[in-house]
């Protein structure tokens, strides 16, 4: 359990260090950076390495948005497996749509109880 | 984008460009580093807490309990964005605040309470995903492509 | 500067409390316990066995099974250096106890749920009759069955 | 008159009756909160849109400045103002709201220093009696339009610069007492292939340079007419790039002297980074605090220069350069 917070917060850590250097020194935008990190997180799990990440790293893996590209891939392949090629259009947000639909109705939610502060 | 790559036209723009290099404040991007580190460490720690926590008191596994993780991660991030502690957690930690999936519901959340003014259906409807559709955009299509290729290896290339 | 202060005495405060409402039950019993298990609904035997096996493989430090008369379930735990190796581990493991034990309906779970539900499920195995066991070691079964 | 290549000099010697400068609660706090007409504590002013809030800044600001210099609503003959704002909406409906003639001007930050000299140009010969002039900047609001979500949680490095909640309105007249607007010279768009949005200051100061040195040679003076030369935003680096410049062109300049609006109006220790910004930085910091000097007999000759950036978020998103210009106008006090 304690290990399980240990690298969490490491692996965590580190991914968000490297966001940090695409920020500062190669000058990226932040649209920018969180779309290079969704398509990584996509092609790692083209390859089958975001999974043992993921059970290495636990939330430090599934927090940070590389986690975003890594499920969409995910529920694409487990339709495709079913259902044949078909299946990658129709899975895609079987696994990534908690995330999508939290924003979507936080975003209206907050959207009714607050007024930016500034 | 990036100063560097772009090709300064004439001898006058690089030798402005030297100048003003050497006068520009350096982002200081081992402290951002060190402080992106911590942030973001945190982040996935409380995560790490929300998964243990659903995974104690209700009855989901290691691999289920993170989606209503993300859920919750994001619902914190409205609070945190609403009363305007995100942007300065941001400032603060920069890559460390942007890059995990609060991050992304920050991006939404704030436009949507930004545009609050333009209506909801041309306002907040509009503009929600100003920031995050990107994400959204680069990630579906590139999820397809990878999963339409590692498909079609499966399928037909005996792999 | 009173705003990061109130940022990190927040974070500190809510992780620290989500901390301590988690009791670890892997903290509680480092050691090996022998759970009576002789007056169970179904003989233990056949899940004695397989933890042994389990353990038995490198980097498994513990591992805890239940078993009916026709399923085993059995949950381990990985040196968190070696959780890369997860699945396949869990793979293997199962691989070996499907081939020793053929008369059963084998499941192996590295879950952590998994783990704490069976752990649960020991702990009252003298207290259940064999419908009531069936039933639970079925649900177990299919928590760990579900995905995404 | 035009004297040199683009310098009008005003032999009539339009006069600044009156000044007046809104500040937001964020303005409260910095070092020149005593020299504000009105501080807001509330960045809504009570609206209910930071646009409107902006709006209201120049309202107010026209109010106080026509109740400053004793003379009535009606008797104001022109307005030119502008802002940063999509359509310089803030403006033009704040004109509405006076139904005076308009002109509506934009200049990015470059906007307080443009609309002083035409408008000291209009006056000088004979075009208006009274004259309104001024402009405005809502931090939130401009944020919004150039930037981020004002809630986003995007890092700005250490070149960003802040942009001013504010609004500053000066009155002009062909008589009457006060500092008089003696010469102006207007700038051309300079650009030297700077891009970064997040470093304005870099990118304005050669604008800044060309404007000041093309001043100092059409009225053949230099550094030592002045007593106080103040950019309007360059912020720390751009001060710093400006001198460099001037030291390479070999004009002379004394560190001292040279000053930014920028880096005035907060204290140390706002998180402002590189210093502040918008339209409504100059026009504060002229209107208000070196106008506040000239009357003390602190400064007697100062030159302004507002600098402004002319991008869009769409041209920075289409990968343009950013082209700026500065606008020097001269104000003399003669007692």
């Amino acid at each position: 359990m304690v290990a399980s917070f240990f690298w969490a917060f490491v692996i965590g850590g580190l991914i968000c260090v490297i966001g940090q250097i695409m920020f500062d020194v190669f000058h990226l935008t932040p649209a920018h950076t969180l779309s290079t990190f969704v398509v990584i997180g996509a092609i790692l799990d083209g390859f089958g390495l975001y999974e043992p990440f993921i059970d290495f790293a636990g939330a430090g893996a599934t927090i940070p948005i590389t986690s975003f590209g890594n499920s969409l891939v995910h529920g694409a392949l487990q339709e495709a497996e079913k259902h044949g090629l078909i299946g990658v259009l129709t899975g895609m947000f079987e696994v990534t749509s908690s995330g999508i639909s939290a924003a979507i109705i936080f975003g209206f939610i907050g959207a009714l109880l607050f007024k930016p502060k500034g | 984008m990036a100063n560097e790559q772009r090709k300064l036209q004439t001898k006058i723009m690089q030798e402005y460009y030297q100048l003003e290099k050497k006068n520009e404040t350096k982002r200081p991007v081992v402290q951002n580093c060190l402080r992106a580190f911590l942030v973001g460490g945190i982040i996935c720690s409380i995560g790490q807490a929300i998964q243990f926590f659903y995974m104690y008191f209700f009855h989901f596994t290691q691999q289920t309990a993170g989606n209503p993780t993300v859920a919750t991660m994001i619902f914190l991030s409205m609070l945190l964005t609403g009363f305007g502690v995100y942007d300065r957690i941001a400032q603060f930690g920069g890559a460390g605040s942007a890059v995990p999936v609060t991050g992304f519901g920050n991006a939404v959340i704030s436009a949507a309470i930004e545009h609050r003014t333009e209506g909801f259906v041309l306002g907040v409807g509009g503009n929600m995903f100003k920031l995050a559709g990107s994400v959204i955009l680069f990630g579906t299509f590139s999820a397809f492509v990878v999963a339409l290729i590692k498909t079609i290896l499966i399928k037909w290339g005996g792999f | 500067m009173k705003h990061f202060i109130f940022f990190f005495t927040f974070l500190f405060v809510f992780s620290a409390c989500q901390q301590n409402d988690m009791v670890d039950p892997t903290l509680e019993q480092p050691t090996k316990i022998n759970y009576s298990t002789k007056n169970a609904p179904f003989n233990q035997k056949v899940a004695k066995k397989a933890e042994e096996i389990a353990e038995s493989y490198d980097g498994v430090p513990k591992a805890i099974s239940v078993n009916t008369d026709r399923k085993l379930l059995l949950a381990f735990q990985l040196d968190h250096m070696k959780r890369f190796q997860l699945k396949q581990k869990e793979k293997t493991i199962e691989k070996k106890l499907k081939k020793s034990f053929r008369d059963y309906d084998v499941t192996v779970s590295s879950d952590m749920k998994i783990y704490w539900e069976t752990e649960k499920l020991i702990n009252k195995l003298e207290n259940l009759d064999k419908r009531e066991m069936n039933k639970k070691v079925e649900n177990i079964i299919q928590l760990s069955r579900e995905e995404t | 008159m035009l004297k040199g290549h683009r310098t009008w000099v005003f032999h009539n010697q339009p006069v600044i009756i009156s000044t007046a400068t809104v500040g937001g609660p964020f303005e409260a706090n910095g070092r020149l909160a005593d020299d504000f007409d009105l501080l807001h504590e509330d960045l809504w002013l009570g609206e209910d849109s930071y646009e409107k809030a902006h709006k209201v800044l120049f309202e107010e600001a026209f109010y106080k400045a026509i109740e400053k210099g004793n003379i009535e609503k009606e008797q104001v003959e022109f307005i030119i103002s502008g802002d940063l704002v999509n359509q310089i909406t803030p403006s033009s409906f704040a004109a509405r709201t006076f139904g005076v003639p308009y002109l509506g001007i934009f200049g990015a930050c470059s906007t307080s220093m443009e609309g002083l000299a035409l408008s000291a140009f209009i006056v000088n010969y004979g075009g208006a009696k009274y004259l309104l002039t001024g402009a405005a900047s809502h931090n939130t609001a401009i944020e919004k339009q150039f930037r981020y979500p004002t809630e986003y949680g995007g890092q700005k490095p250490p070149t960003a610069q802040w942009t001013v909640t504010g609004a500053g309105a000066a009155l002009l007249s062909n008589e009457g007492k006060g500092p008089a607007v003696t010469s102006a010279t207007i700038g051309r768009v300079v650009d030297l292939g700077m891009s970064d949005p997040f470093n304005m200051g870099g990118a304005m100061a050669p604008a800044a340079v060309d404007t000041i040195e093309a001043h100092f040679r059409d009225l053949n003076i230099d550094a030592d007419y002045y007593d106080l030369i103040v950019t309007g935003d360059l912020g720390k680096i751009g001060r710093n790039v400006a001198l460099e410049l001037f030291e390479k062109n070999g004009v002379q300049m004394d560190e001292e002297k040279f000053q930014d609006c920028g880096l005035m109006i907060y204290r140390e220790g706002q998180p402002v980074l590189s210093g502040a910004s918008g339209a409504g930085c100059s026009a504060i910091v002229v209107y208000g605090h070196l106008l506040n000097r000239m009357k003390k007999g602190e400064l007697k000759r100062i030159l302004a220069v507002a600098t402004g950036a002319l991008l869009s978020p769409l041209t920075f998103q289409q990968n343009e350069t950013i082209p700026c210009i500065a606008h020097a106008v001269s104000i003399e006090f003669r007692g």
